[in-house]
């Protein structure tokens, strides 16, 4: 009976592995691939749920009975493009970044950050 | 004419698995990388089509069996070509095979030559 | 026959994945993930017929062909200088002549 | 017994996934992993999703991350600090939810709280009242297709962040230099060109079945847009950046893009007109099977052509900084040597 849990297990696997990797790593590009596998573990774990055991694909055909759910289905489904698409955002503005602070390690960038506080800091006091 | 179609696709369907089994082997215990292309790219190519015809025997609908010919005809396509490309975008790269003595001579050889 | 298929594909899946991790070079892993590439479109075509509906093969379809566009998309993004060593064999040629 | 082989492989790569400090290899190893849960998502019977993500996840995701790479340096710097607070929090949290899933039905019940609810009614129903055999397709663009238009929004909304973060003021002058830039590859790669000259119509071909086979089978406006958008994405490789620009003009791409989220609406519109509700493609023609045909036909147009051109947009706006990059970069060169 414990293989009946096994799906779900995997997945908070995945998705813990996915927040480690956004956590933990500084550079931004291996943060967006963090964040790829955590939502890929979220589109495991709903089309797991809605497998039923002996069932196929949800399309209407002669002679089939049981059927998976087709509601998360739908959900995942444009859930995907829609992460492609703010996946390609959060990669434009990887790109601006490295632009403006010729680095994509949050550390240098935080570095850098509060060097140019101190400056205009100190700069502000001078006068 | 079942039994027959059940030893054809059997037949064939082992054979494919044998390939791809042996490509993956090879991959993963040859040398270098020219030799693990080598390996990969005559198995994958003839393993699929291999399994894919294996199947289309199998196969009762026209509409898989024309599928699976397109299936066919695009890895037969894509597989020769990627091989030929990733090896030639290699060697341009300046990765040499493994066991290059001869081979980095001759093109010393060539460049002298092409000076000259 | 096709679950001992399945199985020698899933063998093959992970010597590739083995390859793609440890591979030395960038080219062993673009071959591991063509060749993985590969075997997933075999492991769909076979998983329709395992499963009795294999009129999906839409699918297997799309697998090739966004693996050979993934691949080249790799060559052409994997190094910048890449390519410019043709142009130079070019001149040397010229230079010859 | 197959999803278990598929899964455990799954973690098996995201672990590798984490040890990589080559992006690179990391964004190709991101590649196999959607290769990867593609597949299972075939062996779970989602067979709409595999194709989504087979498209998606496999292909232009891992394009763009490439694309980015290559402006940003493909080395990660090992960080100074030990991740052990991180490593805590991590452990924590997954062993709650590990005790979270102790609650949760077996995999594959059939009487679990997911399966009562509303989805027994489109199994059932979806036949008599909207007439296709594909239920995904007439949960995704009849019974939900208000929240498959905030999903097109979505997309649309992103593409245009996209479009503002990264679009590139072109001159004349400066476009011939960039294009000199990309046409200087891939001109001695005749086997790829000829077997892509083959394959580019084959594909667009393709993505028109797909798009309206979705009623039927697998298939859509999403996957439909994307695959349609791949193939323009293989031309731009291989051809270049400018070439690509020629042959299809931006700025009419990213009209179609505004057209398809038009068009999704103004059906929407046009059946509160004719006296049902948003979007309820019942009062579009006389017979409600008929009408319902028409609407699925004309918004997973609106879908296919928002999606495609969106992503035909953000590429090339990756691809045009790159190569406004590489460009100013020679100009900095070519001004430092002269000084």
């Amino acid at each position: 009976m414990l293989i009946g849990l096994f799906n779900d297990w995997i997945v908070v696997v995945l998705m813990m592995i996915g927040l480690y990797i956004v956590i933990a790593h500084g550079n931004l590009i291996k943060k967006l691939i963090g964040l790829t596998i955590f939502q890929t573990s979220v589109f495991i774990f709903y089309i797991s749920m809605a497998n039923v055991d002996g069932g196929t694909a949800p399309i209407l055909a002669d002679g089939i009975n049981q059927y998976s759910n087709p509601l998360p289905h739908v959900l995942i489904l444009t859930a995907i493009v829609v992460g492609i698409a703010t996946t390609a955002l959060g990669l434009s503005l990887v790109v601006r970044i490295k632009e403006s602070y010729n680095s994509i390690e949050e550390e240098e960038i935080q570095q850098q950050d509060n060097d140019e506080q101190q400056t205009s800091r100190k700069a502000e006091e001078i006068l | 004419m079942d039994i027959v179609i059940t030893i054809c696709s059997g037949f064939l369907l082992l054979v494919g698995s044998f390939l791809c089994i042996s490509g993956g082997i090879g991959l993963l215990r040859f040398p270098d990388f020219y030799t693990r292309m080598h390996a990969v790219g005559v198995t994958d190519t003839l393993g699929a089509g291999m399994i894919l015809v294996g199947l289309m025997i199998l196969s009762t609908d026209l509409l898989v069996f024309a599928k699976l010919v397109m299936v066919l005809l695009l890895t037969l396509l894509i597989g020769p070509t990627t091989s030929h490309v990733l090896a030639k975008a290699a060697f341009h790269n300046g990765l040499l095979p493994k066991d290059s003595n001869n081979l980095s001579q001759a093109k010393e050889k060539e460049n002298t030559s092409s000076i000259l | 026959m096709l679950i001992a298929a399945t199985l020698a594909i899933f063998v093959a899946m992970i010597l590739a994945i083995i390859r793609g991790i440890v591979g030395p070079t960038l080219y062993d892993r673009i071959l591991a993930v063509n060749m993985f590439g590969t075997k997933t479109v075999l492991l769909i075509s076979i998983l329709g017929f395992v499963m009795g509906r294999p009129e999906f093969l839409d699918i297997a379809l799309v697998y090739a062909l966004i693996n050979f566009i993934s691949v080249i998309g790799v060559l052409r993004y994997s190094d910048t200088n890449q390519f410019k060593h043709t142009p130079k064999e070019n001149e040397s040629t010229k230079k010859e002549r | 017994m197959i999803d278990i082989v598929l899964l455990t492989l799954l973690v098996v790569i995201a672990i590798a996934i984490i040890r990589m400090k080559d992006l690179f290899a990391a964004v190709m190893l991101a590649g196999i992993y959607g290769l990867l849960s593609a597949s299972f998502f075939v062996a779970m019977d989602a067979v709409d999703v595999a194709f989504t993500e087979a498209a998606v996840g496999a292909g232009i995701s891992t394009l763009l991350m490439l694309v980015v790479i290559t402006m940003t340096g493909s080395k990660e710097k090992p960080t100074r600090h030990k991740p052990f607070s991180a490593l805590f929090v991590v452990i924590i949290t997954g062993g709650l939810l590990i005790y979270g899933t102790l609650d949760m039905p077996y995999f594959g019940s059939a009487d679990a709280p997911i399966h009562n609810h509303t989805s027994p009614r489109y199994i059932k129903d979806s036949m008599q009242e909207i007439g296709i055999p594909n239920i995904v397709t007439s949960v995704l663009a009849s019974y939900r297709a208000f929240d498959t238009f905030g999903e097109v929004v979505v997309i649309f909304t992103a593409g245009i962040g996209v479009l503002t973060l990264l679009s590139v003021a072109r001159s004349k002058e400066n476009d011939d230099k960039i294009e000199a830039i990309n046409d200087s590859m891939h001109q001695q790669h005749l086997v790829i060109r000829i077997i892509s000259k083959m394959l580019i119509p084959f594909i667009f071909l393709f993505a028109l079945y797909v798009q309206f086979h979705g009623d039927f089978g697998p298939g859509g406006g999403f996957q439909a847009g994307v695959i349609f958008a791949s193939a323009i994405i293989l031309y731009t490789m291989l051809f270049g950046l400018s070439t690509a620009r020629k042959v299809i003009n931006q700025t009419f791409v990213q009209i179609i893009a505004a057209l398809g989220v038009l068009l999704y609406g103004s059906v929407g519109i046009v059946s509160l007109m004719n006296g049902g509700n948003f979007l309820d493609y019942n009062v579009l023609s006389s017979n409600p099977i008929t009408g319902q045909h028409l609407g699925i036909l004309l918004i997973e147009w609106g879908v296919g052509c928002t999606v495609a051109s969106v992503m035909v947009v953000i590429f090339f706006n990756f691809a045009g900084r790159r190569a406004f990059q590489q460009h100013k970069k020679k100009l900095q060169d070519k001004e430092s040597s002269a000084c």
